[in-house]
């Protein structure tokens, strides 16, 4: 793999001298036969060749230069059966638009059959990757400036870092300077000079790791000396900076697990319903979201954000639905609605499968909610996961202000500390059941909205997180919004953290068994509460 | 019919009482199968339940070669019939099923079951009613059934070409082993693990293990132990044996982890177009997969072959892959040996499929081995945005099914060979019997404490 | 009927007072006679023969409908519904699992005259401790009982010490079995992991394999329903019967008037864990694998679903429920494998909504005279 | 079976040779003693430091307004509450606050709830052969069987509480009343030495509280009695003593008159429920 990189960022190199000079004269274009020949080359079984070819089209300073690398790198440089060069502009299907390679003007559609890829491989893939990096190091666009300087980071061999010194001087952006001084005294280190090991000190950047690694077990005394102590306090840095990151993780998954159970405490809590359709309610919720980018393509982000009420309503529909026509029969028979809902479920998922599909669908993440925020080298935290985090949250906040301050979330709380009271006092204890019912599917609905995010959206989706939404309600103590948050919370941080030394499957044994044990000491819960449910 | 290896001495008697129970079988079978009615080609595939999701189009697929075959006049002139029944992803249940198509509905061929634990859980049935069973699921290997015929991969045709392109192609050095907690990537791991530290001398610590449960859905942690991993410098990359519906939660975690085709390659040996379908393929791009076809293959027979599914579907989108080139490639061998027997009799055409050579997919052919596996070519192909994958390496010629792994110490030394007179499915060639691994030594060693 | 109170003198014989056990130990003898006489006697493409698979099928159903009698015992009498039986099913079911497996012996595929075979190839060198003693089969058929036995009384007396009930000891019977099987999924447990234990070859030297075997087991699965329904009838006629039926009602009532209600609740959960043990075992040659999917608490919950549609509290009624639905799954499975989801979801809410007493319940209001006092009848 | 569990509790062998529950002692007159007992719940003391005896064989009627802590106080003695210091004896040889309710009872303590509740999916007869004193250990209770003289004892019974006629039928058809009346003749299976009736008249027509009433009555003597009750016709007609509670203490103990006359009480009580009784 170095092997060939090297060799890309050399002849690269060659090219970036020539580009340096015509930065005044700007870049030439040759003639389609020569440029029909420079691709030609690349039609050819071995990789090595194919390597060489490249070489050739950057070395000859053709504007369409980089395009074609590009094309070649996302695999849409293909041959006609005539033999003419084509770039493949959308993919889908069975036909494909086609543009010419040299003229780029557009040839209309060509069937598969008749197109011919000029296939690469990963190496290819990175010598083109580098090469058009160093290219880029040109590039009056800053972006990409910042792209290659990242991507030069431990790849800077001699004759680079030669160059460097200049492009650093010359380079105005305060990003990239840094990037490439860094670069640059990752290669010094490596070749053990003292100057790049001081750079280095409380970078965390792997690859300076690496090389204040090699400058440590280096035979030069001082230079080792001084890479260990800058390795010493990296290490602590970046302990502190696993740290973060496991709560974080623990956190985003204690998310998931109140997004997922908060509904069901409310249900629960309040009507002492044991919805085993709650799983199912996520679902439909997931499947909304699928449905809205459907209807809006292209666009996945508005589709989310308009899914967040849609896949409410959807489920709170559902949800008055089974409280109509089941729960409804069976008031004061807790164990049987669990039994009722079940059936349901199952009905909820066949019915997804027959009519929509067994397979799953794809729900597309937004730009903005993927990649993560960079807080260091180090240190980086996933942007869906942060988004559905503080949406987890700004469900909770959402549903304690109904809960405290309106008019449904009084009647509801009256209803669950004594029934017969509020009825004597005049509240329709039944509009109180379906409203409540509706409020705590749609938050299911929420939940599936956000879960589309993070998993698999398929039948199944509910079933995987059915017992985990009980355990949480239990564990924090029924009909208490404050406990589902806590023993959330807390439980998915639990999980994380055994989840290093215990492996994934037994640090979820565990801590379904610590709540089993946990249910016999406090057989109330965290925050235990008095109210019909609580009788059980 | 069948004279027995008088080596056998363990499994004579269990030996003799199969042939009985077969030729009882096969006596039957003649009973009621006159020359004019339907030859019955039963279907054992989950049509609900979890498994639903993969099986399903199989249970198509087989629909549509009976279809083809009836077609062209069907087998020995008598018409093909296909019986399905739905297993619902139960084990107990495809046991069951099992047993009622073969002595209840007395099919002559089965074709069915995608995961090892339901394969394990029909083959004594199989065994005892003497049916045919063929199994179209890369599977762990450490098998070989006198009435199964795999012509899905074994490790050596998948597993270990793909870390060999690894190695050799893209220079990788450091490999995280990554699967879900059952038998397969259990195996196939081992395998693995062996075959790199003898073959490739990499070193205990470059080598990193996992194993999560079905359907693990969060991956935060082990994606990020990855990226540690890979960071040290050397060039990493993943071998995934990662099961269906983990698999999304598990890219979508290393997409948003940063982590690149082009920094750290994952090779996944169960991801195939169908998984696609249901990922968004964007941030894949570059990671691989080894299989033994992929729709994206370039001959005539492949585009023919999605022509005819998407014809036999209705749906323009429909996707091929490699459990359906299996099914294409077992079927065309089973009505090739039917031809050859002149007979569905289970023993003729159970002597008549070794050796038969039909076409694949991907521009070979396929051979039944003697040990009831078949020559496959294995390609190694990227992940496009298209949801297909572009084949980047492929093997110089095809590479024969291996039931016993050479990587494994109990398994070392067992070939199959179903042919006469040995009809052995575990010949232990070191102690010269037809009894399983070196059991004497290795019970010394049990019984020692 | 007659009181149970003035029925006969000792406690096990009482059962046979009431015409109910009188009839159902009538039917399913008459039963058991035909399907074997038809079996054997019958010859084979006759119309009325029942073949090997018929005769396997049968001998399933009655292993779960023991099943469903033990969870009747606690669901029905004792008001305790518990979401976790399939692990005492299961449980039964790898004891049984593990006797069979040794019982190959060197007839295994790496021929290892110890170690299974799942074993050899996931390189374990010795046999792990809890599978020794397996090879005999006392030992094993001691621990189809007392494993899940002991479990249900380790995890019953914590449970009712601390006084759970309700809807929290049925969540946490859900958690307990969906640990076991995230347990017995790990490869490292020693029991299989996914693939579970399979290929058995002999029961007490009986060839598995044969169709003889599989009518014996019939009968066995036979006998075993008819011992557990009178064992359960006669705890049920007892006065602990009716004391299981007083702390079902009333919990606090029964403790003033002087019974240590969860020592009761304990005894009667062990046995019907104990009872659900050896459905398992029986269940297992049978079907001839046992893995951990039986864990699965979807599962349990059918088994709940059995004795629902049946009829709660009356035993018998789980038996036609855990007959019933499981013939229903064969046949629709068979015919319509989309639509047999919908039927079983819809047979959960019809039952539940609309016969809440299930079949049993069905059949008794259909002849109304028969004075119904024995105890439980009533449900709560 | 249960032996792991039997090992955990304290005091006890196997249920099946459990001892049944050594005499009690009360040589010394009363057959309980409360002394200083407080309770209190986050705070709020339902009890403050009550003291009550009560005598062997003493009719001794409870009264005071609602949230005085009459019901609390059974809880108490019942082992259903603990308190929260001070001490109660039953007799002079057993701590009831070392024992769990089953203990209690089996010790010869019958409670009658407020509301009544019977066993409603059994037979009457059922209901008061559970009731009836015998060993309740698990294996006793299988192996159970139906003796001529429990049948007497049952039928005796149910001829005082006035159900024979009733008596294979569920008690969950019963009236009110019979409920009512069903669960003192429990109380009376039970043979205790101590009774504590809680409302026992609530939902009962005239004559069916003069019947309790003479039953009350003619049980005091053999059994002792503590009868909470709001009912003051009622206590009238029953009462030799009456303790009057009030915020959780004794406000004033003695005979009808003298309670009805104490200013203290009138003021806190009597004079509020005399009009409305």
């Amino acid at each position: 793999m170095r092997r060939f990189l090297f060799r890309g960022l050399w002849c690269a190199l060659l090219l970036s001298i020539a580009l340096g000079a015509q930065a005044q004269t700007g870049s030439s274009t040759a003639s389609d036969e020569d440029a029909q020949a420079l691709l030609e080359a690349l039609d050819v079984g071995s990789y090595h060749d194919k390597g060489e070819a490249i070489t050739a089209i950057l070395q000859s300073d053709d504007e369409r230069a980089r395009d074609w690398l590009q094309a070649l790198l996302d695999g849409r440089l293909q041959r006609t059966e005539e033999g003419r060069f084509v770039v493949v502009l959308n993919n889908i299907g069975r036909n494909w638009p086609v543009a010419d390679a040299l003229t780029e003007e557009p040839l209309g559609e060509m069937s598969r059959r008749d197109l011919d890829r000029i296939g690469i491989n990963n190496a290819l893939r990175n010598q083109l990757r580098s090469a058009i990096a160093v290219v880029d190091l040109y590039s009056p666009r800053v972006e990409r400036r910042r792209l290659s300087a990242e991507r030069l980071l431990g790849e800077v061999d001699g004759d680079l870092a030669g160059l460097l010194d200049t492009l650093i001087s010359e380079e105005d952006d305060l990003q990239v300077r840094q990037r490439l001084t860094q670069a640059l005294a990752i290669y010094q280190t490596e070749n053990g000079e003292l100057e790049g090991v001081e750079t280095l000190k409380g970078s965390l950047h792997p690859r300076a790791r690496v090389a204040l690694n090699r400058a440590a077990n280096g035979d030069d005394p001082i230079v080792a000396d001084a890479a260990r102590s800058a390795l010493a306090s990296i290490e602590q840095n970046l302990k502190l900076n696993r740290g973060v990151e496991t709560l974080y993780f623990g956190l985003s998954l204690g998310s998931v697990l109140v997004l997922a159970a908060i509904g069901l405490a409310i249900t629960f809590g309040v009507m002492g319903v044991i919805n085993m359709a709650h799983g199912e309610l996520i679902m439909l919720g997931a499947y909304t979201t699928w449905m809205m980018q459907q209807l809006l393509p292209g666009q996945p982000g508005l589709a989310l954000l308009l899914s967040i009420p849609a896949g409410f309503l959807v489920a709170a529909l559902v949800g008055i639905a089974i409280e109509r026509g089941v729960i409804q029969f069976l008031k004061g028979r807790p164990l049987e609605t669990l039994l009722a809902t079940f059936g349901v479920s199952l009905i909820l998922q066949q019915l997804v499968r027959t009519v929509i599909s067994p397979l799953n669908r794809t729900v597309v993440t937004p730009e903005w909610m993927s990649g993560s925020l960079i807080i260091n080298d180090a240190l980086s935290l996933t942007l869906n996961r942060m988004v559905v985090l503080g949406f987890a949250l700004f469900v909770f906040v959402g549903l304690m202000l109904i809960m405290r301050r309106t008019r449904l979330g009084l009647e509801v709380r009256a209803v669950t500390q004594n029934r017969a009271m509020a009825r004597a006092m005049g509240i329709r204890a039944t509009r109180v059941d379906i409203l409540t019912f509706a409020l705590g599917s749609g938050v299911a609905g929420l939940a599936g909205v956000a879960l589309s995010q993070l998993t698999n959206v398929g039948p199944n989706l509910g079933q995987n997180y059915i017992i985990d939404s009980f355990m949480v309600v239990v564990f924090g103590g029924v009909g208490n919004l404050w406990g589902t948050l806590v023993a959330g919370l807390s439980l998915g941080v639990i999980n994380q953290l055994l989840e290093p030394w215990a492996g994934a499957v037994l640090a979820k044994i565990i801590v379904l068994v610590f709540i089993i044990l946990f249910i016999q000491k406090r057989p109330r819960g965290l925050f235990p509460q008095k109210g019909r449910a609580a009788e059980g | 019919m069948t004279t027995i290896d008088l080596t056998a001495k363990p499994r004579a008697r269990r030996f003799a009482t199969t042939l009985l129970a077969s030729a009882l079988a096969a006596a039957s079978l003649h009973a009621v199968a006159q020359e004019n009615d339907p030859i019955k080609v039963g279907i054992l595939h989950s049509l609900s339940g979890t498994m639903a999701i993969s099986e399903s189009t199989l249970k198509d697929t087989v629909e549509m070669l009976i279809a083809q075959q009836n077609e062209a006049g069907g087998l020995l002139g008598r018409q093909l019939e296909a019986v399905v029944v739905d297993p619902a992803s139960n084990w107990p249940l495809f046991a069951e099923r099992a047993r009622e198509l073969l002595a209840q509905e007395e099919v002559d061929v089965v074709f069915g079951n995608w995961t090892s634990v339901s394969r394990k859980a029909v083959l004594p049935v199989f065994e005892e009613l003497n049916g045919l069973l063929f199994y179209p699921v890369q599977y762990e290997g450490e098998e070989s059934s006198e009435n199964v015929f795999y012509t899905g991969a074994a490790p050596n045709q998948q597993a270990i070409p793909a870390v060999d392109y690894l190695i050799n192609e893209v220079g990788i050095e450091r490999f995280a082993l990554i699967g879900t907690d059952y038998v397969y990537p259990r195996t196939t791991n081992r395998i693995l693990e062996a075959y790199l530290q003898d073959e490739y001398g990499v070193a205990e610590e470059d080598i990193m293990v996992n194993y999560t449960p079905f359907g693990h859905s969060d991956w935060q942690n082990i994606v990020s132990e990855i990226r540690r991993f890979g960071e040290e410098g050397k060039p990493t990359a993943v071998v995934s044996t990662i099961n269906g519906d983990a698999n999304v939660p598990f890219y979508r975690e290393l997409a948003n982890q940063g982590i690149d085709a082009a920094d750290i390659p994952v090779i996944a040996f169960s991801v195939g177009e169908q998984e696609l379908s249901g990922i968004d393929t964007g941030p894949l791009v570059g990671h691989l997969a080894a299989w033994n076809y992929f729709m994206s293959v370039d001959t005539d027979a492949n585009y023919d072959f999605i022509d005819a599914w998407i014809e036999h579907t209705g749906d323009e989108e429909a996707v091929t892959n490699d459990p359906m080139e299996a099914h294409y490639i077992g079927f065309n061998m089973w009505a090739e040996a039917v031809r050859k027997a002149g007979t569905t009799d289970v023993d003729a055409v159970k002597d008549a499929i070794i050796g038969v050579t039909v076409p694949n997919l991907s521009g070979g052919y396929a051979a039944m081995m003697p040990n009831h596996h078949i020559t496959k070519p294995v390609l190694i192909g990227e992940v496009q945005d298209n949801g297909q994958f572009d084949i980047v390496w492929q093997t110089p010629s095809t590479v024969a099914g291996d039931a016993w792994s050479d990587f494994l110490p109990g398994s070392r030394d067992l070939i199959a060979d179903w042919r006469a007179p040995m009809r052995c499915g575990n010949f232990n060639v070191a102690n010269g019997s037809c009894g399983g691994s070196t059991a004497a030594e290795e019970a010394e060693a049990a019984l020692a404490e | 009927m007659p009181n149970a109170n003035s029925a006969s003198r000792f406690w096990l014989t009482r059962p046979f007072g009431e015409r109910a056990t009188q009839i159902f130990l009538g039917v399913l003898l008459a039963a058991l006679i035909i399907v074997t006489v038809l079996h054997v006697a019958v010859p084979r493409g006759h119309a009325l023969h029942v073949n090997a698979y018929t005769v396997n099928l049968f001998g399933k159903y009655l292993s779960y409908a023991l099943l469903a009698v033990a969870v009747d015992l606690v669901w029905g009498y004792l008001g305790i519904l518990s979401l976790g039986h399939g692990a005492f099913f299961a449980i039964g079911g790898y004891a049984m699992g593990m006797y069979l497996m040794r019982q190959i012996g060197d007839r295994g595929t790496y021929g290892h005259p110890v170690l299974p075979d799942f074993m050899v190839f996931l390189n374990w060198e010795s046999l792990p401790w809890y599978w020794h003693g397996f090879d005999m089969a006392w030992f094993a058929f001691a621990m189809v009982l007392l494993a899940p036995g002991l479990l249900a009384l380790v995890f019953g007396f914590l449970a009712f010490r601390s006084r759970v009930t309700g809807v929290y000891l049925s969540i946490i019977t859900q958690a307990l079995t969906f640990a076991l099987m995230l347990a017995f999924f790990r490869n490292e447990m020693g029991f299989g992991g996914n693939n579970g234990l399979t290929d058995f070859r002999e029961i007490l030297g009986f060839n598995l394999r044969s169709s003889d075997t599989r009518l014996g087991l019939f009968l066995a699965s036979g006998v075993a329903l008819a011992l557990g329904y009178i064992l359960c009838r006669a705890i049920v006629t007892s006065k602990l019967g009716r004391v299981c039926v007083a702390t079902r009602d009333a919990e606090a009532r029964t403790r003033f008037i002087g019974y240590r209600v969860e020592r009761f609740q304990l005894f009667v959960f062990v046995v019907s864990a104990m009872l659900a043990g050896v459905a398992g075992a029986l269940y297992v040659p049978q079907v001839g694998i046992i893995n951990p999917s039986e864990f699965s608490p979807l599962f349990s919950i059918e088994i709940v679903l059995w004795v629902a549609l049946g009829g709660r509290a009356t035993l018998y009624g789980a038996v036609i429920g855990a007959i019933l639905v499981n013939y229903a799954k064969t046949v629709f499975t068979g015919v319509m494998p989309d639509a047999w989801l919908f039927a079983l979801g819809a047979l959960f809410v019809l039952v539940t909504v609309f016969l809440p007493k299930g079949v049993a319940g069905l059949l008794r209001h259909l002849r109304r005279r028969s004075s119904s006092t024995s105890p439980g009848e009533a449900t709560a | 079976m249960s032996l792991l569990q039997s090992l955990k509790a304290r005091d006890r062998v196997f249920d099946f040779m459990a001892p049944t529950a050594s005499p009690v002692d009360v040589r010394h007159g009363p057959i309980l003693y409360m002394e200083d007992v407080t309770v209190s719940f986050d705070g709020f003391k339902a009890i403050n430091n009550l003291n009550l005896t009560i005598d062997d064989g003493e009719l001794r009627c409870i009264i005071g307004p609602n949230g005085a802590g009459k019901t609390t106080m059974m809880d108490i003695i019942t082992g259903k509450t603990r308190p929260t210091e001070g001490s109660v004896w039953f007799g002079s040889r057993h701590n009831l606050l070392q024992m769990n309710e089953p203990e209690i009872a089996s010790l010869g303590v019958g409670r009658k709830f407020q509301k009544p509740t019977v066993f409603e999916a059994l037979s009457v007869f059922d209901n008061l052969e559970l009731a009836m004193a015998a060993n309740k250990g698990i294996f006793p209770t299988l192996t159970a069987r139906m003796t001529g003289e429990i049948q007497d004892r049952i039928d005796e019974v149910l001829s005082i509480i006035g159900l024979t006629a009733l008596r294979f039928q569920p008690a969950g058809i019963l009236s009110h009343g019979q409920k009512q009346w069903l669960e003192i003749g429990m109380l009376l299976m039970q043979r205790p030495r101590l009774l504590l009736v809680d409302e026992p008249v609530a939902g009962m027509t005239e004559q069916e509280m003069e019947r309790t009433a003479e039953l009350l009555v003619s049980l005091a003597g053999k059994q002792s009695v503590v009868v909470v009750e709001h009912d003051m016709g009622f206590v009238r007609s029953i009462a030799r003593k009456v303790t009057v509670l009030h915020q959780g203490s004794v406000l004033a103990e003695g005979s009808m008159d003298q309670v009805s006359s104490d200013p203290k009480v009138v003021e806190v009580y009597l004079g509020a429920d005399e009009e409305a009784a």
